[in-house]
C-alpha cells in the first residue's frame, strides 16, 4: 500500500521535468549560428591552428626561419617539409675575392648557402597540432594560427606552401588601400558570403586575423 | 449506421476522404517541423533553420528528398510484407478522421457508431508495424514488431475502458453527440467530470501511438530503429506519415471525448478544435522532449497493474453514478 | 578478506611459491612496491593467493627480451595499496604460459590482447579469438628484432632503483647484468626496420 | 546493424558452417566472432550483433548477444575495431613525440592520459616539476574530468531514450572548452603536459573564467538533479539494474566509479597520492548499491568534488614558472629502468608503465586503460538481463572505445 503512494508521489517528478524543459523551452537558443555568426576573434585567439611561418619584424614577408631544420625532426608525423634556399651565384666582387683569395694562397672564400628555407611545405591533413616544431624552433619562427573555419574539398587542400602563405599574410596586412579595401567589405559582409568554402583554404584569410 | 447508402452519401465521403488526406500530408509537414522546432526550443537551440525564413520549407524539402529515392528492400526480406507494411500503417489512418467531427459542419461521415469505427480501425496500425518488423527479416525489426503487438494489445483495453466510461455517461458512441453533452466552458468540459479517464486515455494514447517514452518499439538506442529497420525512401516515410496521422487522430478523439470538440466560451467553431489538437499534440512532442524511455516490462506494469485497474474502477464508478 | 589478510604483505603470501626473486622496490622511483619472479607453473596458484588476500589484476604486460618472451602481471589492492610486480618468463620458442583467467576473468581480456601482441599461447583462456587485432592476421606487432632485443637487466636493473632484494634463489641470473651491458647496437642497415622499434641505440 | 541472417558475409569461410545449425546456411555465415560465439548457444536462441555500428555502443564496439526473448543469455563483446597500436607507437616514437598520441587515447579526459604518461617519464627521468605546474595540472585535468561526466551524463540519458538532457550538458561542458582552449589550445585532444610541466602558464583569463565557472555550474546541477537524477522514470530504469558485487570488482580489476558505486573506497588520487592532490580538500564520493544509479549517482557527486578541488587549487594558484628551467629538451634520451605511474582518469585507474633500455625511444610501453577492465565485466553483469538493461549497464560503465582498443 505503502509503495502505491510512493509511487503516486514520485510521480511528481514528471510534473517537474515537463517544468524544467517548459522554462528552458522559453530562453533564448544558446548555439553561434554559423555562418551568420562566428566566434569571436579573441575567443579564436587561444586556439592552435594549423602552424605557420612568422616573419621578420622589418620584413615580414620574409620567415625568421633559418632553415636548421630542427622542426622537420621533432614532428612526430613528418608533416613539415624544408629545403634550404639554393645557394646564390658569387656576385662579381665575391668572384674577384675569391679569386684574389685564391691568388694568395688562402682557402677562398665561397658565399654560404642562405639561412632561409627554399620551400617551406606543411601537410596539415597529417599535423596533430601537437606543437612540438613550434617548441623546437630555436628562433621562434613556427606559431600557430587562429583559423578556427578552415574548410577544404581535397585532400590537396590542406599542404600548405607556408612561404606563399606568409607572403600572402604579409601583403594583406600592408597598409595598401587595394587589399584592404578589398577585405574589409568581405569582412562586413561575412554573413552573406558563401562560407569561406575558398577552394584553397590556406589563402583564405582567417577572419579572427583579417 | 444510416441505413440508406445513397450516391450522394458515398460521394460525401470520397470527398471527404480527400480532404483528409490533404489535411494529413499537410499536417504530417506541419508536426514534423513543429516537433523539430519543440526539440529545438527546448534544447536551446534553433532547430530547422536554413530552408526558407525560420526553416519552414524544412519538412518539405525533407518530403522531397524522400520521395526522390530509390526504394530498397533487402535481399532476403518478404516482399510481398515488407511492401505491404507501409502501405497497410498508413492508408486506414485516413478512415479513423472520417467520423471525426472537426466542427458541426465540417464532419466527413457523421455516423453514430463513430466511435467504434476508429477504435476498430486503430487496430490495423499494429498489423503494419508487425509485418513490417517480420517482413524486413531483420532482428531488430522482429524484436521491435514483437514490442510493437504486446504493448498495442495490452494498450488498446485501458483506452478502451477510459472511452467507454465517457460513453456511458454520454450513452451514445457518435462523436459529435458527445461533443453535443458537452458545454462551452471549460468547466463543462468531460475533463472536469472524468480527469481519472481523461488521464488513462493519454497515457493510452502515447503508448499506441508509440510516442515517447513509450517509444519502445522503434527504441532507437536499443533496436536501431526496431520495426522500421530496414526502411528507407517512402517507406520510412509513410511509417513517419502514420506516425503523426496517428497522433493527429488520438488527440482528436481526446478532444471530442474529453475537452468539449469544437466547443469554447465563445464563437464555438472548428478553430476551437484544432487550437486543442494542437495543444495535446504539443504537450505530446513535450514528453518526448523530456522524459527517458520507460523499460519494456515496466511498459506492461504500467498497464497491467496501474492503468487497467483504474480504468476498471473508473468505469464501474461511472456506472455506479448513471445509475443513480 | 579480513583485515589481517589485507596487511600480509607478497614476500610472506607467496613465499610458499618459492619465488626465484622477490624484491621490496622504491616507489618513487617505479611505482612498484614488490616485484617478483615466478615459474609459469606457480603462476596460478599466485593469483589465487593474491585474489584471497584481496589483490586485484591491473594488466599484463608482454616484454621481448634476449631472455624470452616475458610476461609482467601488475597487482595492486583497494585497501592498502602499493604495487606487485610479477614477473614470468617464457621461453621464446613455444611461448606457453598458463591462463589466470578462471581466477581472474579480467585476465581473459589481458591474456589474450598479450597473445596477439606476442603470440604467448595461455593455456586455458576460454577464449581463443583475438582481441584487438583482425582475425587471421599473421605476426605480433610488438616482438621485436634479435638485433634490437635488451637483456632483461638493462630494463629491470638499472642504477638507483634501491630495491631490497627479499629472496633470491640460487641461480637466478636473470637480474645479472650481460657481458655486454649496453643493448647491440642495431646496424645503419636498420633504418628501415624502425618501424618495428628497432632503433634503440 | 545488420544481423547476421540478413547480410551476406566476406569474411572468412565459418569453419562452423552447417555442421551443428550454428552457422547452417554456408552462404550466410557471420564472420569468426559471430561463429565463436553460435557454437556454444542455445538452437532455440537468437544472436543478435549489437554494433559495431549500434547507437548506444558509443563507437564501434561490438556486442554479440545470445537472446531469449528479449532476455540475454550470453554476452560477448568484440573488441579492436578502433585499434591503432598505441603501444607500438610508443616504442617508435621519441617519449615528446608520443605525447599527442596521448591526447587520443581517451578522448574525454585526454588530460589524465597526458598526466599518466608525463608522469612516468618525469619518475623514470628524475624530472621535477614546478609548483605552479602541478597547480595549473591539477586545475585542467579536473575540469577535464568534469567535462568528461557531463558529456557521459547527456550520452547515458541518450542511451535511456532521454534527448534533451546531453544538449543541456554541452552547454555547461561548451564553457569548459573554451577555458581548456585558453590553456591547451585545443578543445578536445589536449595535448599540454610536458615533461617538467604545462606547454602554457595560465592567463588572467583563465583564472577568472574558472572563478566564474565553478559556481556558474554549481548553480545548474540542482536542475540536472530536478530533471533527471529524481525522474521516476530514470529511477526505474537504472535503480537496481547492473548490480556489480565487490568481489566482481576484484575479479576484474575494474576501478574508478564503477568501483565507488560498489562501495569499494578506491581512487588513485587517495591511494598513491600523486601531484599535490593531498593538499585539499575533498571527498571520494561512494555508493554501497552496487547498482548503475549508484555509479551515475558518483558520478554526478564527483563533478562537485571537481569543482571543490579546481576552486581551491585556483585561489591557491602559486607564482612562478609554468615549466622547470631545467626541463629536459624534446630530444632527452630516456635513462634505463622502468617506472609505473597511475592517475585517477574519469573512468578509473590510468596506468602507464615505461621500460627503457636507456634508447631514445622507450623500449616498452604499457597503457593500462582502466575502460579495458570496467567492460570486461559487461559480459557476466548483463548475463540475464533485458536487452534495455543491457544498454542501461553498458552506458553506466561509461565506455571510451578508442581508449578501450587503444
Amino acid at each position: 500500500m505503502a509503495s502505491i503512494f510512493r509511487t503516486i508521489a514520485d510521480l511528481w517528478s514528471l510534473v517537474v521535468g515537463l517544468g524544467i524543459t517548459g522554462k528552458e523551452f522559453c530562453k533564448p537558443g544558446v548555439t553561434v549560428h554559423y555562418p551568420r555568426a562566428e566566434v569571436t576573434p579573441e575567443a579564436a585567439a587561444s586556439f592552435r591552428g594549423p602552424i605557420e611561418l612568422i616573419g621578420l619584424d622589418k620584413d615580414p614577408a620574409k620567415p625568421k626561419c633559418i632553415a636548421c631544420m630542427l622542426c622537420v625532426s621533432a614532428c612526430p608525423s613528418n608533416c613539415i617539409t624544408v629545403t634550404r634556399a639554393p645557394t646564390p651565384k658569387p656576385t662579381p666582387e665575391e668572384l674577384k675575392a675569391m679569386a684574389e683569395a685564391e691568388a694568395r694562397g688562402e682557402k677562398p672564400k665561397k658565399p654560404a648557402p642562405p639561412k632561409a628555407p627554399g620551400t617551406w611545405a606543411y601537410d596539415f591533413s597529417l599535423c596533430s597540432l601537437c606543437g612540438s616544431c613550434v617548441e623546437a624552433c630555436p628562433v621562434d619562427s613556427i606559431g600557430f594560427s587562429h583559423d578556427i573555419y578552415m574548410v577544404g574539398t581535397k585532400r590537396e587542400d590542406f599542404v600548405f606552401d607556408q612561404l606563399a602563405r606568409l607572403a600572402r599574410k604579409a601583403a594583406a596586412r600592408k597598409p595598401e588601400p587595394k587589399p584592404a579595401a578589398k577585405a574589409a567589405p568581405e569582412a562586413a559582409t561575412a554573413p552573406a558570403a558563401p562560407v569561406a568554402a575558398p577552394s584553397e583554404p590556406g589563402t583564405a584569410t582567417p577572419a579572427s586575423e583579417a | 449506421m444510416n441505413a440508406t447508402i445513397s450516391f450522394d452519401s458515398v460521394l460525401h465521403v470520397v470527398l471527404a476522404l480527400v480532404g483528409v488526406a490533404v489535411f494529413v500530408g499537410l499536417n504530417g509537414l506541419l508536426l514534423v517541423y513543429a516537433e523539430r522546432k519543440v526539440a529545438g526550443f527546448i534544447q536551446r537551440r534553433p532547430g530547422p533553420y536554413e530552408v526558407g525564413p525560420q526553416g519552414i520549407l524544412q519538412a518539405v524539402a525533407d518530403a522531397l528528398k524522400l520521395i526522390g529515392k530509390q526504394l530498397v528492400r533487402p535481399d532476403r526480406a518478404d516482399p510481398l510484407l515488407f511492401w505491404m507494411a507501409p502501405v497497410l500503417a498508413f492508408f486506414p489512418v485516413l478512415l479513423l478522421f472520417l467520423p471525426i467531427p472537426f466542427s458541426p459542419l465540417l464532419t466527413g461521415w457523421d455516423v453514430n457508431l463513430g466511435l467504434l469505427l476508429i477504435l476498430a480501425f486503430a487496430g490495423f496500425n499494429v498489423l503494419a508495424l508487425l509485418l513490417a518488423g517480420w517482413g524486413s527479416n531483420n532482428k531488430y525489426g522482429l524484436l521491435g514488431a514483437a514490442r510493437a503487438v504486446a504493448q498495442s494489445v495490452a494498450y488498446e483495453i485501458p483506452l478502451l475502458l477510459a472511452v467507454l466510461a465517457i460513453a456511458f455517461q454520454e450513452g451514445t458512441l457518435s462523436l459529435s453527440a458527445i461533443v453535443g453533452g458537452q458545454g462551452g466552458m471549460p468547466w463543462q468540459w468531460n475533463i472536469a467530470v472524468q480527469p481519472l479517464a481523461f488521464l488513462i486515455f493519454f497515457v493510452s494514447a502515447l503508448g499506441e501511438t508509440n510516442r515517447a517514452p513509450f517509444d519502445l518499439p522503434e527504441a532507437e538506442s536499443e533496436l536501431t530503429a526496431g520495426f522500421h529497420t530496414e526502411y528507407s525512401g517512402m517507406g520510412f516515410g509513410m511509417f513517419f506519415l502514420a506516425e503523426y496521422a496517428n497522433m493527429i487522430v488520438a488527440c482528436s478523439v481526446c478532444t471530442v471525448l474529453f475537452l468539449g470538440g469544437w466547443k469554447g466560451p465563445f464563437l464555438d467553431g472548428a478553430w476551437w478544435f484544432l487550437a486543442k489538437v494542437y495543444g495535446l499534440l504539443l504537450s505530446m512532442m513535450w514528453f518526448r522532449w523530456t522524459y527517458p524511455r520507460v523499460r519494456f516490462d515496466q511498459l506492461l506494469n504500467l498497464n497491467w497493474r496501474w492503468l487497467l485497474p483504474l480504468g476498471v474502477l473508473n468505469l464501474l464508478a461511472t456506472a455506479f453514478v448513471m445509475k443513480l | 578478506m579480513t583485515p589481517d589478510t589485507a596487511s600480509v604483505t607478497p614476500d610472506v603470501l607467496l613465499a610458499p611459491l618459492d619465488p626465484a626473486y622477490l624484491a621490496d622496490e622504491n616507489p618513487a622511483r617505479t611505482g612498484l612496491r614488490w616485484s617478483a619472479f615466478l615459474s609459469a607453473d606457480a603462476l596460478p596458484r599466485a593469483a589465487a593467493l593474491l585474489l584471497e588476500a584481496g589483490w586485484h589484476l591491473e594488466d599484463i604486460c608482454g616484454l621481448d627480451v634476449r631472455e624470452g618472451l616475458m610476461a609482467v602481471y601488475h597487482f595492486d589492492r583497494m585497501t592498502s595499496p602499493g604495487r606487485l610486480a610479477i614477473r614470468v618468463l617464457a621461453d621464446r620458442e613455444t611461448p606457453v604460459l598458463p591462463s589466470i583467467a578462471d581466477i581472474y576473468q579480467g585476465a581473459e581480456w589481458h591474456e589474450r590482447e598479450t597473445a596477439d601482441f606476442y603470440g604467448i599461447a595461455f593455456t586455458g583462456n576460454p577464449n581463443s579469438m583475438p582481441l584487438l587485432l583482425p582475425e587471421g592476421m599473421q605476426g605480433h606487432p610488438l616482438l621485436k628484432d634479435a638485433a634490437a632485443r635488451a637483456p632483461l637487466a638493462a630494463l629491470l636493473a638499472a642504477q638507483g632503483r634501491e630495491d631490497t632484494v627479499l629472496r633470491k634463489a640460487e641461480g637466478f641470473t636473470l637480474l645479472e647484468p650481460a657481458e655486454d651491458a649496453k643493448p647491440a647496437k642495431p646496424a645503419k642497415a636498420k633504418a628501415a626496420a624502425t618501424e618495428e622499434g628497432a632503433d634503440n641505440a | 546493424m545488420h544481423s547476421t541472417e540478413t547480410l551476406r558475409s566476406h569474411g572468412p569461410a565459418c569453419p562452423a558452417a552447417s555442421a551443428d545449425g550454428g552457422c547452417a546456411d554456408d552462404q550466410i555465415a557471420g564472420d569468426g566472432y559471430t561463429c565463436h560465439f553460435e557454437q556454444g548457444a542455445r538452437p532455440e536462441s537468437l544472436i543478435l550483433n549489437m554494433g559495431p555500428q549500434h547507437p548506444s555502443t558509443h563507437g564501434v564496439l561490438r556486442v554479440l548477444l545470445e537472446l531469449d526473448g528479449e532476455y540475454i543469455v550470453r554476452a560477448e563483446p568484440v573488441l579492436g575495431y578502433l585499434h591503432r597500436m598505441h603501444e607500438k607507437m610508443a616504442e617508435v616514437k621519441t617519449p615528446a613525440q608520443f605525447m599527442p598520441n596521448m591526447g587520443r587515447v581517451d578522448y574525454l579526459h585526454a588530460l589524465a592520459w597526458n598526466w599518466a604518461y608525463v608522469g612516468a617519464v618525469e619518475k623514470l627521468a628524475g624530472i621535477e616539476i614546478p609548483e605552479r605546474a602541478e597547480y595549473l595540472r591539477v586545475i585542467t585535468c579536473e575540469l577535464n574530468r568534469i567535462s568528461s561526466h557531463l558529456l557521459w551524463w547527456g550520452a547515458y540519458l541518450l542511451d535511456l531514450g532521454a534527448f534533451t538532457p546531453i544538449m543541456y550538458a554541452f552547454d555547461d561542458r561548451e564553457m569548459l572548452l573554451d577555458l581548456l582552449q585558453l590553456m591547451t589550445g585545443s578543445r578536445l585532444t589536449y595535448s599540454s603536459f610536458r615533461f617538467g610541466g604545462v606547454y602554457t602558464d595560465a592567463s588572467p583569463a583563465f583564472v577568472q573564467g574558472v572563478r566564474q565557472f565553478v559556481p556558474h555550474l554549481r548553480s545548474r546541477l540542482p536542475m540536472y538533479t530536478a530533471l533527471v537524477t529524481e525522474n521516476i522514470i530514470l529511477r526505474r530504469r537504472i535503480e537496481e539494474v547492473g548490480v556489480i558485487p565487490q568481489d566482481m570488482v576484484a575479479r576484474y580489476g575494474a576501478s574508478g566509479p564503477v568501483a565507488r558505486g560498489s562501495g569499494i573506497a578506491y581512487d588513485v588520487r587517495r591511494a598513491e597520492p600523486y601531484s599535490v592532490y593531498d593538499r585539499f580538500d575533498y571527498e571520494i564520493p561512494l555508493r554501497h548499491e552496487e547498482c548503475s544509479m549508484a555509479r551515475y549517482m558518483v558520478r554526478m557527486a564527483e563533478i562537485e568534488q571537481s569543482l571543490r578541488i579546481i576552486e581551491q587549487a585556483v585561489e591557491s594558484l602559486p607564482d612562478g614558472e609554468h615549466m622547470h628551467p631545467k626541463a629536459p629538451k624534446p630530444s632527452f634520451k630516456l635513462p634505463a629502468g622502468e617506472s609505473y605511474f597511475a592517475v585517477e582518469g574519469a573512468r578509473g585507474k590510468i596506468g602507464v608503465w615505461i621500460a627503457s633500455d636507456g634508447g631514445k625511444t622507450p623500449y616498452r610501453v604499457k597503457l593500462r586503460a582502466p575502460g579495458f577492465s570496467n567492460l570486461a565485466l559487461f559480459a557476466e553483469c548483463a548475463r540475464g538481463t533485458l536487452l534495455a538493461d543491457a544498454v542501461a549497464i553498458l552506458g553506466s560503465l561509461d565506455m571510451v572505445i578508442p581508449e578501450i582498443d587503444r
